[in-house]
């Protein structure tokens, strides 16, 4: 595989680092400050979009900015993963950003430079973390995204913020110290590098079966912001911070970067050859299903509308870890795609309850029977994404669900295979009331009057693009069905 | 606290005294010590410096930057005295004192009137105790002498015990003296604060300014044959006079910063009836 | 030079030393300083160290008692120990 | 005047301490500008001389022309090359910043305040670039003592707690004065190399073992290493902000430079490592040193006093890394003593601009800090964040370095240590941002705005704040650099 | 047993130093008083400064000044005949060293009688625990 050297990666990270200080500057006109952030979302977008064919002919787009030791740099490696993941997150962050301007003015919040600040600065994160090329870049984009949202979940500033922001930290930041910054120097210990190959870079060392257990789950529970459980519980916790912020962050950026990582360990530290041949993929599978099942029967117990949503993810992101550990083509390949179709399902979801919220007030369910002939766009959208989230037709969930199943099949592992399909009975079994309750209930226990009045404009339409990309998804599921492929096969060469 | 003081000294003694068994026998020729570097010293001194009192060839040439440095270690003693202790003037309130030297009586002056200096009226403090007559004579007598000497050690520290150091510390005992017998204010009339003060710096000065000197005479820093071309001798005798230099410096240093710091300790930063 | 006079005076410095550390008056723990520093440079001369005792007589013997004289009058010669 | 710079190095602020104390007598505000530019010179001179060193390597320079042994010389290699711009840099950029203070709280003491400062300056310079044990304990107190009379100006408790150091710090001095006699009387020689060079066959005598402990001891209570570290805290805490901003960056690193080098130069490695097997148990000191220092710090209701516990924490860390006895543990020590340099430079300066502002350092002074000094809270952000080890400040990588060792030399307790004390640190200094963050919103729901009312520290603070918090990240980046070309040449050839 | 009497005895200068150090250490531990611990201080650096004169004494040896002054410079010195010079230069480094530590330290000392009115430890630290 030929490599092609460029500085766009780069760009592409530091575009929205750059309008920071434009966003400070302009904090007294919010037009103009939001136009920066609209310019830098843009700019990021097409940088990303321009690399796109490059990888699709079969390229990696390489650039150091700055070696430390040898095997250990900042370094920015363009593949097909990783491109995938940039297109989910720039994209969808030019559809948050819009949606953000109509909520923080909807409510009037306070310190809103700030939130647009910080929000650049995740953006770049999530963007470095996905191109990175070694442990260390991941690592320290990792690190920068953790700081990063710490503002941005505190954002109210009261003391339900502070205990939540404390326990977000004392969970991700804690484990990345605590466990992957160790695990990540054993690893160079033993291997003499950080870089990510095709095939492992634990693979030829002398690494005892034992010690390569204890590093998995290191990293594996280490990167917390996949929300595996045990380490699921900061995440309901950071729901107090507005809804933007949940949506981007906490269904695509941050929780996708945790996933992301995972899966950059399990393939490109230890190669599945080593994983299949020491039996540890099973194990983290084990791990996945668990999370799964639990994250889902928690949800069905839920009447806020966004812990519920808060542990849906918690289960959805397993179904990618899932996947991916199963170590089978079909099921990686379901996986990565579960990434995509996962964040336009997801944020669809946490539109609507932001939008609910803001055109409401209303956060709990069982406040929420009637309102779809209230806000029917909203909740048409709603049904929408959650039938993608479900992963029934005619949406793009349907797709990724399909292959994490004949990936299950694929790899002989018929139990998994059991824990996918109840645990989609199990979402069913917790969205469908919702928009059931929402539109048919009988007059009298509705609890708004009839007449439409929808969100801002701002906020509807945002939810309303993404609802239909994920229903396009369906019909058209490229280009991340290709580059998820193309992945699978640079992986396992088949 | 004394346990513990207990067990450090004891811990220490034994380790120290561990170590010393295995010092080479006390007095003897033939240690390394003694036969190293010093021999050296003692052999080449004469030709390389012509200075017959080795102590002070080593001190001042050889180990030259160490002796500086010593110089500076006194005079940071110094001004570290003087910026923890001495006390503004301007936050006393000025209130003086003049005693009638004839009849005795006092009078007191506020806001800072004074009574021009003059011979029967003297500035004392609100505690005076009368100086003795015996000491106060006696003193006035011996403080020349000790001066004198004071000046033969540093000026003749190349052929006997003495130098730099040892003469000034005698030449500022005489004026602690003085303080001690008089009163503070008598010894500062003799020897302002800021003269102290500056003849400190003065005093360090004169000895990395000799260094300083041959570094612009395109020899390395302290290396005194640089000066023979300043002084018209040859090197030998160039050395020789750099360090009677650098030991004038070191005695100015010395005199100044002992009466420094005896003036801050002994009248606590007030500058006001001192013992 | 004479090992009774040194081992003599040895002894002497230590019980000076020990008495300057017991005596319970600031002021006479001055002055046996003071006879502790002159012990010492009797010994150095002794030692043959002419240069050292002549320094050590001045500075040790000489000036530091009157320092410590002085602070034990600008403070108090109170102590306890 | 190039191969001059190891004495300008030294002399040029000598000289001019000597200025300053005669202008403070004549005109007070000529003061500042002449030791300005005094460590100006020396700064300008230790790059110079680092670039001399990378070009040719060792340089050896006579003092008064005698050749050492005989004379005393300077002896400047990578590391010491290494330390010189570290310690000139930092002194000359808390001067810069610490003029406003000196206005603020003593303007009839400038001058001696300054003299001192120079002073001081010059000591520890001096201490950094001698290749003469004897001179070394010259220049050890002359640091000491002006430090001394830094430090006790402060507040009300300040003298007993500077005391208290003078005691301990005497004793450390006189135990190296005591060690370095013992040395002598083995060898009769008093110059760094020619020690090394006349000790192996002396390797089992008794005295020269005596002589490393007693050195050793001496050391670790001038650096406050676990469980000497009584002294420090107190100290640095009660001085004024413009003393501690200099001693507590530079004395300890120092003082840790100065046991690199005994082990390196005077005691090669292979007295220390081989022929005496203790570095095990002392590193596990330093592991004890670095958990108590982090649990103190954590106990700490106040800014200052509990950043002194980091530095207590922190020296555990260089000590620890140096006795590791692998080559990554060394260059992590000696990348350590840069680093912490300027991260506690960084912190201290940030205390100094709130001391300034708010006139005080407790938690409770703390209060709205972010919305009232935004860019002070923003240097401190960043230098917590190097405290704790977040990529890409220099303090992840010395870290790095550390826990690589520790991984190496197989003492997995000193890299649980370290990951510990970068836990706490988080706690630590997330509290504090939490206090600066919450506190105006704390009593109500916070969806309001609050006029956010500005008293920000004057710019000659704020710029060197921002020089430093800047550099911790550039350092951070050229880390790599930094090893290659400098580091790794003072670990001697085939220590492994 | 007599070899290590003759040690002893061969010695004893070594003993004296290492007790009259001891001495001061407890001193600057143990004494409660600040002059006092002042005191120990000095003791403790008078002690290591007879340690290092102890190390240049030399058996037959006369003091390091050369008798012969100017005139004869041609003449031999023989190194055996003068005592080592070298510890007397460094100790006379110490000497000024310690005197101007004890100014410090007394000035301090100074500062703080004027701040608590006493200069005893405990009392101090007493007075500091009630405010």
């Amino acid at each position: 595989m030929e490599t092609i050297t460029s500085i766009k990666p780069l760009l592409a990270v530091l575009v929205s680092l750059l309008i920071i200080p434009l966003v400070v500057v302009s904090s007294r006109s919010p037009n103009v400050r939001e136009s920066w952030t609209f310019v830098a979302a843009v700019a990021k977008f097409l940088i990303v979009l321009s690399m796109l064919p490059v990888i699709l002919k079969g390229t990696e787009i390489v650039y150091t900015v700055v070696q430390f030791m040898p095997g250990a740099a900042i370094k920015f490696r363009v593949d097909a993963l990783g491109m995938l993941f940039a297109l989910v997150s720039s994209s969808l962050w030019i559809i948050t950003s819009a949606y953000s301007i109509g909520y923080m003015r909807g409510l009037k919040e306070h310190g809103q430079t700030r939130y647009f600040c910080f929000f650049a600065i995740c953006l770049s994160a999530t963007i470095g973390a996905a191109f990175s090329a070694n442990l260390l870049t991941l690592y320290l984009f990792y690190e920068i995204l953790s700081l990063a949202t710490y503002p941005l979940v505190t954002h109210h500033q009261d003391l339900e913020a502070r205990s939540s922001g404390r326990k977000y930290l004392l969970y991700v930041v804690g484990a990345s110290i605590g466990l992957v910054l160790p695990a990540m120097l054993i690893c160079y210990n033993l291997a003499g590098t950080l870089e990510f190959s095709k095939n492992g870079i634990l693979a030829g060392t002398a690494a005892s079966p034992s010690l390569l257990f204890i590093l998995l789950f290191m990293f594996v529970f280490g990167f917390a912001k996949s929300a595996i459980m045990p380490m699921h519980s900061w995440l309901p916790a950071a729901m107090v911070a507005p809804t933007p912020v949940s949506a981007l962050l906490h269904a695509v950026a941050v929780v996708k970067v945790g996933v992301f990582s995972i899966i950059r360990i399990l393939t490109g530290v230890f190669g599945i050859q080593l994983l299949s041949s020491s039996h540890l993929g099973i194990a983290v599978c084990c791990v996945a299903a668990f999370t799964i099942l639990v994250g889902s029967f928690i949800a069905l117990s839920q009447d806020g509308l966004k812990r519920l949503l808060a542990f849906s993810t918690i289960a959805q992101l397993s179904y990618i870890v899932l996947g991916v550990a199963l170590l089978s083509p079909k099921g990686m390949t379901g996986g990565m795609l579960h990434i995509a179709m996962h964040a336009f399902g997801k944020i669809t979801l946490f539109f609507c309850a932001g939008a609910i919220f803001v055109a409401t007030g209303k956060k709990n369910i069982s406040e929420m029977i009637g309102i779809g002939r209230r806000m029917p766009v909203t909740m048409a959208a709603f049904f929408i994404a959650s039938l993608s989230i479900i992963g029934v037709p005619p949406c793009g969930g349907f797709i990724s669900k399909w292959y994490l199943a004949l990936g299950t099949l694929q790899a002989h592992q018929i139990g998994f295979l059991v824990v996918l399909l109840f645990s989609s009975l199990l979402n069913a079994a917790y969205f469908i009331p919702i928009t059931y309750k929402a539109f048919f209930c009988r007059p009298e226990d509705a609890m708004f009057e009839n007449k439409v009045q929808e969100a801002p404009a701002f906020c509807v339409v945002p939810l309303v693009i993404t609802a239909t990309i994920s229903v396009i998804l369906l019909f058209y599921p490229q280009p991340f069905l290709r580059l998820a492929r193309m992945m699978v096969q640079s992986i396992t060469g088949a | 606290m004394r346990i513990i003081g207990l067990i450090i000294v004891v811990v220490t003694g034994a380790l120290l005294i561990y170590a010393a068994t295995d010092f080479p026998a006390w007095s003897d020729p033939a240690s390394p010590a003694s036969t190293y570097l010093s021999p050296y010293y003692i052999e080449k001194t004469m030709e390389e410096t012509s200075v017959p009192n080795i102590v002070t060839a080593v001190l001042a040439d050889y180990r030259g930057f160490d002796t500086m440095f010593e110089t500076t270690v006194i005079f940071s003693a110094g001004v570290v005295c003087f910026f923890l202790l001495r006390i503004p003037r301007r936050e006393e309130p000025e209130i003086r004192y003049y005693r009638h030297v004839l009849t005795g009586v006092t009078i007191q002056l506020k806001e800072g009137y004074k009574i021009p200096p003059s011979a029967d009226f003297e500035r004392i403090d609100a505690v005076w105790t009368p100086p003795d007559l015996i000491i106060k004579t006696g003193c006035r007598i011996l403080i020349p002498f000790i001066q004198l000497f004071g000046l033969y050690v540093i000026a003749h520290g190349h052929h006997s015990p003495g130098g730099g150091f040892q003469g000034g510390v005698i030449l500022g005992a005489s004026i602690i003296l003085l303080a001690i017998s008089h009163d503070l204010r008598t010894a500062v009339r003799r020897m302002s604060e800021k003269l102290i003060a500056i003849l400190c710096a003065v005093g360090v000065s004169i000895y990395a300014g000799t260094g300083a000197l041959c570094l612009l005479l395109k020899q390395n820093f302290l290396d005194y044959s640089a000066l023979a071309g300043v002084l018209h001798v040859d090197p030998i005798t160039a050395r020789s006079h750099g360090i009677l230099m650098v030991e004038i410096g070191v005695g100015i240093a010395v005199l100044a910063t002992m009466i420094w710091i005896y003036n801050n300790i002994s009248s606590a930063g007030r500058y006001r009836q001192g013992l | 030079m004479i090992w009774p006079i040194d081992l003599a005076i040895l002894t002497l410095v230590v019980i000076a030393s020990i008495g300057a550390l017991m005596v319970k008056d600031l002021l006479g723990a001055a002055i046996l300083f003071g006879s502790y520093s002159f012990m010492m440079c009797l010994l150095w001369s002794i030692m043959g160290a002419v240069d050292v005792a002549f320094t050590e007589a001045s500075v040790g013997a000489g000036v530091s008692t009157v320092f410590f004289v002085a602070a034990v009058f600008r403070t108090s010669r109170r102590t306890k120990d | 005047m190039n191969e001059q710079y190891p004495a300008l190095l030294v002399i040029v602020p000598l000289l001019s301490a000597l200025v300053i104390s005669v202008a403070g007598w004549v005109n007070k505000r000529l003061c500042f500008p002449i030791a300005v530019a005094a460590l100006s010179v020396s700064a300008w001179s230790s790059v110079g001389l680092l670039f001399r060193v990378l070009n040719e390597g060792a340089i050896v320079y006579k003092l008064g022309g005698w050749p050492p042994p005989m004379g005393i010389a300077y002896y400047i290699d990578y590391l010491n090359g290494l330390v010189l711009p570290v310690v000139s840099i930092v002194a000359l950029l808390n001067l810069i910043s610490s003029k406003k203070i000196v206005e603020q709280q003593f303007p009839d003491k400038a001058g001696p305040f300054y003299t001192l400062y120079v002073l001081m300056v010059t000591g520890l310079l001096g201490i950094v670039v001698t290749g003469d044990a004897f001179n070394l304990y010259v220049l050890l107190e002359i640091a000491s003592l002006t430090g001394y009379g830094l430090l006790a100006m402060g507040e009300e408790r300040a003298p007993l707690a500077t005391l208290n150091y003078l005691y301990m710090g005497t004793i450390g001095a006189c135990f190296y004065l005591l060690g370095i006699g013992y040395l002598y009387i083995v060898t009769g020689s008093l110059n760094m190399v020619d020690i090394a060079r006349l000790l192996p066959p002396l390797y089992q005598s008794k005295a020269v073992l005596a002589a490393f402990i007693i050195c050793m001891v001496g050391m670790w209570l001038k650096m406050a290493f676990f469980p000497l570290h009584a002294w420090l805290p107190n100290a640095y805490t009660y001085a004024n902000s413009a003393s501690s901003g200099l001693i507590a960056p530079l004395m300890t690193k120092v003082m840790v430079y100065v046991m690199i080098r005994l082990i390196l130069t005077v005691f090669t490695p292979a007295f220390v490592f081989s022929t005496l097997a203790v570095s095990h148990y002392i590193v596990w000191l330093a592991c004890i040193a670095i958990v108590i220092g982090a649990v103190l710090a954590l106990k700490e209701r106040n800014l200052k006093k509990m950043l002194t516990y980091i530095v207590v924490a922190e020296v555990g860390y260089m000590v620890g890394g140096a006795w590791l006895g692998n080559r990554a543990g060394l260059t992590g020590a000696v990348l350590h003593i840069v680093n912490d340099a300027l991260m506690t430079l960084c912190v201290f300066l940030v205390v100094g601009n709130i001391v300034y502002k708010v006139k005080g350092y407790a938690f409770a002074d703390l209060k709205g800090l972010f919305s009232k000094m935004p860019f002070t809270m923003g240097a401190f952000v960043i230098g917590a964040l190097s405290i704790i080890g977040v990529p890409p400040t220099c303090g992840f990588f010395s870290k790095w370095y550390l826990i690589l060792g520790a991984i190496q030399a197989h003492q997995y307790g000193f890299m649980v240590a370290l990951l510990f004390s970068s836990l706490i640190n988080v706690v630590l200094f997330f509290r504090v941002f939490e206090i600066g963050f919450y506190e105006p919103f704390s009593d109500h729901e916070g969806h309001e705005h609050h006029p956010a009312v500005m008293a920000e520290a004057p710019l000659t603070m704020l710029v060197p704040l921002y020089v430093v918090a800047i550099s911790l990240i550039l350092v951070g980046l050229y880390t790599g650099d930094i090893v290659n070309h400098i580091v790794q040449f003072v670990i001697p050839k085939g220590f492994m | 047993m007599t070899d290590l009497i003759s040690t002893v005895v061969a010695k004893y200068n070594y003993w004296i130093y290492i007790t009259l150090m001891m001495i001061g250490l407890y001193a600057m531990i143990a004494k409660n008083n600040l002059v006092k611990k002042i005191v120990g201080m000095n003791i403790f650096q008078t002690a290591i400064i007879l340690f290092y004169v102890s190390i240049g004494v030399k058996k037959g040896a006369t003091i390091p000044i050369l008798e012969h002054a100017h005139g004869h410079e041609h003449h031999v010195v023989h190194a055996v005949d003068y005592i080592n010079p070298l510890p007397h230069v460094l100790m006379l480094t110490a000497i000024v060293v310690g005197v101007a530590t004890l100014g410090v330290a007394l000035a301090l000392a100074i500062r703080i009688y004027n701040n608590y009115n006493t200069l005893e430890e405990d009392e101090i630290l007493a007075q500091i625990r009630e405010k």
